[in-house]
């Protein structure tokens, strides 16, 4: 309801509501191990934001949200449920690796060119057998990538302890490190007098995390192609009629939701691990969904969520680093808690706080337009159009 | 292989396929009535960790079960607020019921045992036994029949026969009765059913919550079962399987049946046959762990066709926006 | 089944008292009071969003009222659920029926009125009460067929039998006769007749004033969420009655010259469909459309004139041979003909605007460049041009006389007529050869439906060929310069609308060959 | 006496029954006999790595103890950061001044419970269930397999691992079907080398009544009288020696093998699996590895050419 709600309450206090709860949810549950959950609390918050050091970790894990959410969301644009990050994120890792282990690369600049084609073309060919029984089968994507996460984990298995291993550096399952001429710039080197430290993880695949986010608005809401792919998402049937090709779309969407998920790996393999270890995702291709959702898909919206995120990844490690005896499976709990509530249970929150706008606005309306077109239920649209 | 083999192979999938089968029925109740379920994966781990905590603490596993099941029911009771009274979104719920599930067995149970979310080993009472069929011994001795029966299908924990039961007496509720009845129609019409004066929310409800005890039975059988105790994490991605083998069965319960024993029979054969030698050379191991999921989307592939989920699903019930 | 024979002096079967409704912002219901006597027909019209659907919604229990009293047969009757108007005896058949498709007739019956909580017993009775039903009011329908596979005339009957068997005294129909043939109107409107003669009180919505005249007692007439007048049918006129809704004078025929045919445009020549079951839907179709004509195809629904459009639309596959302009065009029925028959001058307004013609979450601006997205107009290179679609829009939107003509608004949230329009600007602007046109107006208030019938015939008289798919006998006869009967895949006969007659097309419709024009 | 020493718990969790726990019980041995305190932290993710070693350095931690093969390259970049700080990583080399090594002959342990395992077994069938095909896993795998056939060279070893995600570490379930499947195979004896698929590896020969042998920590308690005996890897040795050299002002770096001579691998022997382990088998077992001490023996290291010559 468009009118319900003016666009700041919509954007800025119900989702503030919901996270208060979330956290006042949080809060018990930690009173309830018997731990202090103020104390918890300033932890969690300035862990997360409140240092140099900490943003570098919170915006670090918010890039690898930003390109999983952002490949979920451009499937999800075309009604596909792109249930593989975790598969398309680890063969995007492979790529890169394979890229910066094997072309001599003599700069950076040059190398995250190189590295982030050979990211996407993984990412993207992992997800393009999926999309293509899906597209053309009819074999339900959400199974086919399931099963596709679980494949390429054993690849990477093989291929790791098998493979690319170093031989008789000890056994341990992951290539050798990648050249120092491939390093990327981290804040550090970039911003140094913004009190970041010199481990700090956060690179300049940050950039390429925004950049992305740009691609996709600009792609989604301003090319051709991204109107069939909503088209597409939105009615089958009208974009038989209207000459949108399904398997096209398909084919299309998915590889570029691959793509994207894949490019996680520039900031996860060769930004902060600088080699491929076993399992480079880290459940990132999950927290992807649960980005993609709660960012209504649009990029803005996948950003924000992603740094949201990123900041209970990395303010949850500083709880459990700090405070003795805090397991460190408390920060799963929190995250579910603001999935939830953001997420899922939005309209416990929003209708009465509906009720109390329009209730307040009621008396000084004038009555109806002439026409009696209704301004119906188009809540969705005004994140669309920013 | 020997005969004997074959049996063994046929009896681990059946074990395996059994939490599938059960989180695979779950998930047909709450599909079937409309409302999407990847919570799942959560509401077994769930149920296995209170399972196995309550059973640890009396020592009596049937009070650890109905343990299991509450806690798999509070999960289902969250899911049915967030995407039925409160119309959120059912795949964000699900994701939600999943990590809450993962942080909070661990979190609860390190905070009661300090064993780091494992429970304390269960023995005796604590556990499911074996049930063995009547004459069972009797029997092995005949030739093909016998293994068939004495080894095959008796000496499962009583489990394993509830959720085979679980499979005809769904198809029973579903295909006879007034609640299957209704319940069919709100997953597919829930307008329908509004306007026939029945309410949409209480038959969804009540699904979710059918949902929510079937996942129970599962976890139970996991952790109480299957093994003895809880491990963190120790679903270990069977929920996402069984909603796999859901769609596979198209969403009918003796297909579920199929599915979910045909994923056990893969697993089961992927441990058998792990390292397997063709034609000289030595397949890897990896591979032949990624062959059931190979199989999977060759078969689904191949031999079947779309899948077309009941279609209300995923939506909640709006009338008035 | 209780069966009141109606008194002298019938007293009343519903009172509503001061009924408001709003959705959100949006006033749909205004203190609405209204009386229903027993055992008459009351009709209700009224612009497309004036409240009609609202306001019997709310006496069915399917909303909850903001204010006011419902009173049955006399007593005040609180209607929190659709439960309590089953139990009032109210029955109701939407506009868009809620039915579930796959589920047997037999099973859409009982549901929610089964006895017993094993589906046998239940299943039997109805079974048996089903067959007394059909037979008492010639509502025949196969108890086990699967309702997806009815056509909609008899997915209606099995919507009044769900009614009936629930011992229904009163019953709405919303626009019941939106998707019927007139044979299955004239039959709809035998049975509601003899439902009130048997003492039943019916509520019938229609945008129809013909069938308004024909069979209501009273009728009553919404606008803008009020109610603004209750007249006896006896005492008023079509035109008087369309005043009353619109709030100015509609014309109620169309005005056109005769048509000036020119060269071929369209060549069609034994067009053969086979659908995904294989089953045979067009059975070689022979059909011309030269310019400046219009030609119209009637039929009932579900005779092949669904699936001639989608084949001339790009979208479906076929055999045989179509000219456009002399040349002759693809027929795989991939997404690339959809958009060649674009660029070769067809112009599609398909049947379902929801479903087909627009994306029904996309904003109007979006909507008008739609199947158009790719062309130069819109965008260039890889991008689109949203500015170029929005000032088009705007203009379209006036032209069109689109209300509101707000282009930032979602198609969802215009009313049916307005969503009409917004397709009919953008395929009739885009200035094609040949338009085809799928049940243009169902649905439609007559304001509108006026308005679009004067945008036909200019397009004919500028010249161009247009090729009408109507279930309405009416429209075909007052838009056509040619008439072709479709039935089961064929043409059953070509008949100029000035030689012709209802009863004649009619027989065509049904099967009955008076000579065989373009079937072998 | 300023030592204050850190330890930095693995992905596998404090409490995992075998190798992590096994390091938290070393260094909570230290600190009661010592009365001293020390930082203690869990790794929730990959990427906390860098972040928690430095976390610690920077926090005064000395010496830091890592654990795992996983973390050796991070070590290696984040140590010459902290030239003050010495530290410590288990299972790997990691070839820093400041760093030491501490590696395990997990072979060599291995060997001799594959010995007692062939002996033990009636079938002439012995198994193993690993979590994951990793060279590390490999390694036990390869030892255990060599022991049997020193044993009895026709003896039939079935190496089974468990799966490719990390739930192969946590899947007790699938454990205890691998080992069914193994009986169902013929095998008596079975050893794990899988973290906490392990109990359930156990749990299913104790219910088959067959024998197995636990790992990294003495697992002999679980099912007492049905574990053949445990690969003990004294991971705990390890922490309680490092942080008392570090107390003591001795800890030195470079690589320290804990191999069978000096205890740093071997197998359990109590209460539990008195009765299950005969004299006879006692003896030659202690006779091997008086061989493989003096070299007499060698037990081939499957890391060192990542293949093995028993299977
Ligand atoms: N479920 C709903 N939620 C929000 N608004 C609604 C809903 N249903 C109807 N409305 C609004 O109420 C008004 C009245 O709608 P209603 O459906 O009653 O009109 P109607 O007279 O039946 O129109 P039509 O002739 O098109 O069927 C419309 O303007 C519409 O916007
Ligand atoms: N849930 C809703 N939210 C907003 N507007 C709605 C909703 N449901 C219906 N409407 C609007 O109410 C009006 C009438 O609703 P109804 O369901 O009768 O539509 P319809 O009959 O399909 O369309 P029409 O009769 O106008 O061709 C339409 O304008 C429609 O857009
Ligand atoms: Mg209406
Ligand atoms: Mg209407």
């Amino acid at each position: 309801m468009t009118d319900a709600l003016p666009k700041w309450a919509d954007i800025l206090l119900i989702p503030l509501i919901n996270l208060i709860l979330a956290l006042v949810v949080s809060g018990l549950v930690v009173a309830l191990i018997g731990k202090d959950p103020f104390e918890a609390l300033s932890i969690l918050v300035t862990g997360a934001v409140g240092s140099a050091y900490g943003w570098g970790y919170t915006l670090f894990y918010a890039t690898n949200f930003i390109f999983t959410g952002l490949g979920v969301a451009v499937a999800f644009h075309a009604r596909l449920f792109n249930i593989g990050g975790e598969g398309q994120a680890a063969l995007g890792g492979l790529g890169c690796a394979l890229v910066l282990l094997y072309l001599p690369l003599p700069h950076w600049s040059l190398a995250i060119i190189a590295a982030s084609l050979g990211a996407a073309l993984f990412g993207a060919a992992w997800a393009a057998i999926p999309a293509y029984l899906q597209a053309k089968r009819g074999s339900h994507i959400v199974i086919t990538t399931i099963m596709f996460n679980f494949i390429a984990s054993a690849l990477m298995v093989y291929l790791l302890s098998r493979v690319l291993i170093v031989p008789g550096a000890g056994g341990s399952p992951e290539t050798a490190r990648f050249v120092e001429s491939v390093h990327l710039p981290n804040a550090y080197d970039v911003l140094p007098w913004m009190g970041f430290s010199r481990s700090t993880p956060l690179n300049v695949s940050f950039l390429l995390a925004i950049a992305a986010c740009v691609f996709v608005w600009v792609l989604i809401w301003r090319t051709r192609l991204g109107y069939e792919i909503r088209a597409f998402g939105q009615s089958e049937p009208a974009a038989l009629y209207g000459g949108i090709s399904s398997v096209r779309i398909i084919m299309i969407a998915m590889l570029i939701s691959g793509a994207l998920i894949g490019l996680m790996a520039i900031n996860s393999v060769m930004g902060e691990a600088e080699r491929l270890v076993i399992d480079p995702v880290q459940g990132a291709g999950f927290v992807g969904i649960a980005v993609a959702l709660m960012g209504r898909s649009h990029p803005v919206g996948v950003f924000l969520a992603a740094l949201l995120f990123g900041a209970l990844y990395q303010g949850g490690g500083e709880l459990t680093f700090e405070m003795n005896g805090m397991t460190r499976e408390i920060i799963l709990v929190i995250q579910a808690l603001v999935i939830l509530f953001t997420g899922a249970l939005d309209n416990m929150v929003r209708a009465p706080v509906e009720r109390a706008f329009l209730s307040a606005r009621k008396r000084p309306r004038a009555p109806l337009p002439t026409n009696p077109v209704e301004p119906g239920g188009h809540s969705d649209e005004k994140k669309v159009e920013p | 292989m020997d005969y004997a083999g074959l049996i063994q192979i046929l009896d681990s999938a059946l074990r395996l396929s059994t939490p599938l089968l059960f989180a695979c029925l779950a998930g047909l109740f709450s599909e079937r009535a409309g409302v999407f379920d990847i919570g799942l994966e959560g509401k077994i781990l769930a149920s296995a960790f209170l399972s196995a905590a309550m059973a640890a603490y009396t020592g009596n596993v049937w009070l650890g079960m109905f343990a299991g099941i509450l806690a798999s029911l509070m999960l289902a009771t969250i899911h049915g607020m967030a995407s039925i009274t409160f119309r959120g979104n059912q795949l964000i719920s699900g994701v939600a019921i999943n990590f809450l599930a993962s942080g909070l067995t661990v979190v609860i149970g390190e905070a009661w045992f300090g064993l780091g979310g494992r429970t304390p080993q269960l023995e005796g009472a604590a556990r499911f036994g074996e049930l063995t069929l009547p004459f069972a011994d009797a029997i092995r001795g005949i030739p093909f029949i016998g293994p068939i029966y004495a080894d095959l299908l008796s000496g499962h924990s009583i489990l394993v026969y509830v959720a085979l039961l679980c499979v005809p007496l769904t198809w029973w509720i579903l295909s006879r009765t007034r609640f299957g009845l209704r319940l069919r129609a709100v997953g597919e019409n829930p307008a329908a059913v509004d306007t026939a004066g029945v309410s949409v929310v209480g038959l969804r409800f009540a699904a979710v919550m059918i949902c929510g005890l079937l996942c129970g039975l599962a976890g139970a059988y996991l952790a109480t079962a299957l093994s003895a105790g809880f491990v963190k994490e120790m679903s270990a991605g069977r929920g996402f399987i069984a909603l796999a083998a859901l769609i596979f069965a198209k969403w009918r319960p003796w297909h579920a049946l199929g599915a979910t024993f045909l994923f056990g029979l893969l697993e089961a054969l992927g441990n058998r046959f792990q390292s397997l030698e063709l034609l000289g050379i030595t397949i890897p191991t990896q591979f032949m762990q990624a062959l059931p999921y190979i199989l999977t989307v060759v078969i689904l592939a191949g031999f079947v066709g779309r899948a077309i989920p009941p279609r209300a699903g995923g939506e909640p019930y709006v009338k008035e926006r | 089944m209780t069966q009141r024979p109606s008194q002298g002096e019938a007293p009343l079967a519903i009172e509503l008292r001061g009924i408001s409704k709003a959705f959100g912002p949006v006033q749909a219901n205004k203190d609405i009071s209204i009386q229903v006597k027993r055992g008459t027909i009351h009709g209700i019209i009224g612009e497309n969003g004036a409240g009609k659907s609202t306001l019997m919604s709310i006496l069915y229990g399917f909303y909850k009222a903001d204010a006011g009293e419902i009173y049955i047969g006399g007593r005040p009757t609180p209607i929190p659920d659709s439960q309590a108007a089953i139990d009032a005896g109210i029955g109701m058949v939407f506009q868009h029926f809620k039915l579930v498709q796959p589920f047997t007739v037999l099973e859409n019956v009982i549901l929610g009125a089964e006895d017993g909580k094993l589906l046998k017993p239940s299943l039997a009775k109805a079974r048996k009460l089903l067959t007394d039903l059909a037979r008492e009011y010639e509502l025949d329908v196969d108890p086990d067929a699967v309702v997806e596979d009815l056509n909609v005339g008899l997915q209606q009957r099995v919507e009044i039998l769900k009614a009936l068997y629930r011992e229904a005294d009163i019953l709405i129909l919303d626009e019941p006769t939106g998707v019927l043939t007139p044979a299955e109107a004239d039959h709809l409107f035998r049975i509601l007749k003899g439902l009130r003669d048997q003492g039943k009180t019916i509520i019938l919505i229609t945008h129809k004033l013909r069938e308004i005249m024909e069979i209501t007692d009273t009728v009553s007439v919404m606008r803008r969420g009020e109610m603004t007048a209750t007249v006896k049918t006896a005492e008023t006129s079509p035109e008087q009655l369309a005043e009353l809704m619109v709030g100015r004078k509609v014309l109620l025929r169309v005005d056109k010259t005769p048509a000036q045919p020119k060269e071929t445009v369209l060549e069609v020549r034994g067009l053969r469909v086979i659908d995904d079951q294989g089953v045979e839907r067009l059975r070689g179709i022979d059909l011309d459309i030269r310019a400046g004509e219009v030609l119209g195809i009637a039929g009932v629904s579900g005779n092949g004139q669904s699936e001639l459009l989608e084949v001339l639309g790009g979208y479906r596959k076929a055999e045989g041979t179509i000219r456009m302009n002399g040349q002759e065009i693809a027929l795989t029925g991939s997404a690339s003909d959809a958009r060649m028959r674009r660029m070769q001058g067809i112009a599609h307004v398909p049947e379902d605007r929801q479903r087909e013609g627009l994306i029904m979450e996309f904003r109007a601006w979006e909507n008008v460049g739609f199947g158009y997205h790719r062309e130069e107009r819109f965008g260039s290179g890889l991008f689109m041009d949203n500015t170029a679609l929005r000032t088009d829009c705007e203009g379209k939107m006036a032209r069109f006389d689109v209300r509101p003509p707000d282009p930032n608004l979602a198609a969802k949230s215009f009313s049916g007529g307005n969503q009409q329009k917004i397709v009919l600007a953008r395929e009739i602007e885009r200035d094609p050869d040949l338009l085809l046109i799928g049940q243009p107006t169902r649905g439609v208030d007559i304001g509108a439906i006026e308005f679009i019938h004067k945008q036909v015939v200019a397009l004919r008289d500028k010249g161009k060929a247009i090729l009408l798919v109507s279930v309405e006998l009416d429209e075909i006869m007052a838009l056509s310069d040619r008439i072709a009967v479709m039935f089961d895949g064929r043409i059953m006969g070509e008949r100029l609308p000035s030689e012709t007659d209802a009863n004649e097309l009619g027989l065509l419709m049904a099967g009955m060959t008076g000579k065989p024009v373009a079937a072998e | 006496q300023d030592a204050n020493p850190g330890l930095i718990i693995d992905l596998g969790g404090k409490f995992d029954k075998s190798f992590n726990e096994s390091a938290f019980n070393g260094a909570q041995r230290w600190a009661e006999e010592n009365g001293a305190d020390y930082a203690e932290t869990e790794l929730a993710n990959e990427a906390q790595r860098e972040q928690t070693m430095r976390r610690m350095a920077e926090r005064g931690a000395n010496p830091v103890v890592v654990l795992g093969f996983a973390n050796a390259s991070t070590l290696d970049v984040v140590a010459p950061d902290y030239p003050d700080t010495t530290f410590a990583i288990i299972d790997m080399v990691v070839d820093q001044p400041n760093v030491k090594s501490i590696v395990f002959s997990e072979h060599e342990g291995s060997y001799l419970v594959g010995m007692m395992a062939a002996m033990a077994s009636e079938t002439g069938t012995v198994s193993f269930v690993g979590g994951m095909d990793v060279p590390l896993i490999s390694k036990f795998a390869c030892g255990y397999a060599q022991g049997a056939k020193a044993v009895n060279p026709d003896i039939n070893v079935i190496v089974n691992m468990t799966g490719t995600t990390p739930s192969a570490w946590n899947d007790p379930v699938k454990g205890a079907e691998l080992t069914r499947s193994q009986i169902s195979q013929g095998s008596d004896v079975v050893f794990a080398a899988a973290g906490g698929t392990g109990i359930g590896v156990l749990q299913a020969a104790a219910d088959e009544d067959i024998l197995s042998i636990g790992v990294d920590s003495n697992q002999n308690y679980l099912h007492p009288g049905e574990v053949l005996t445990s690969m003990v890897k004294r991971v705990d040795n390890a922490v309680y020696d490092t942080f008392t050299q570090a107390m003591n002002g001795e800890l030195e770096t470079g690589i320290s093998v804990m191999s069978l001579a000096n205890d740093g691998v071997g197998f359990a022997l109590d209460e539990n699996n008195a009765d299950l382990v005969s004299a006879e088998m006692q003896a030659a077992v202690e006779e091997a590895k008086a061989k493989i001490i003096a070299g007499e023996i060698q037990v081939h290291d499957y890391l060192s050419d990542n293949s093995c010559p028993a299977f």
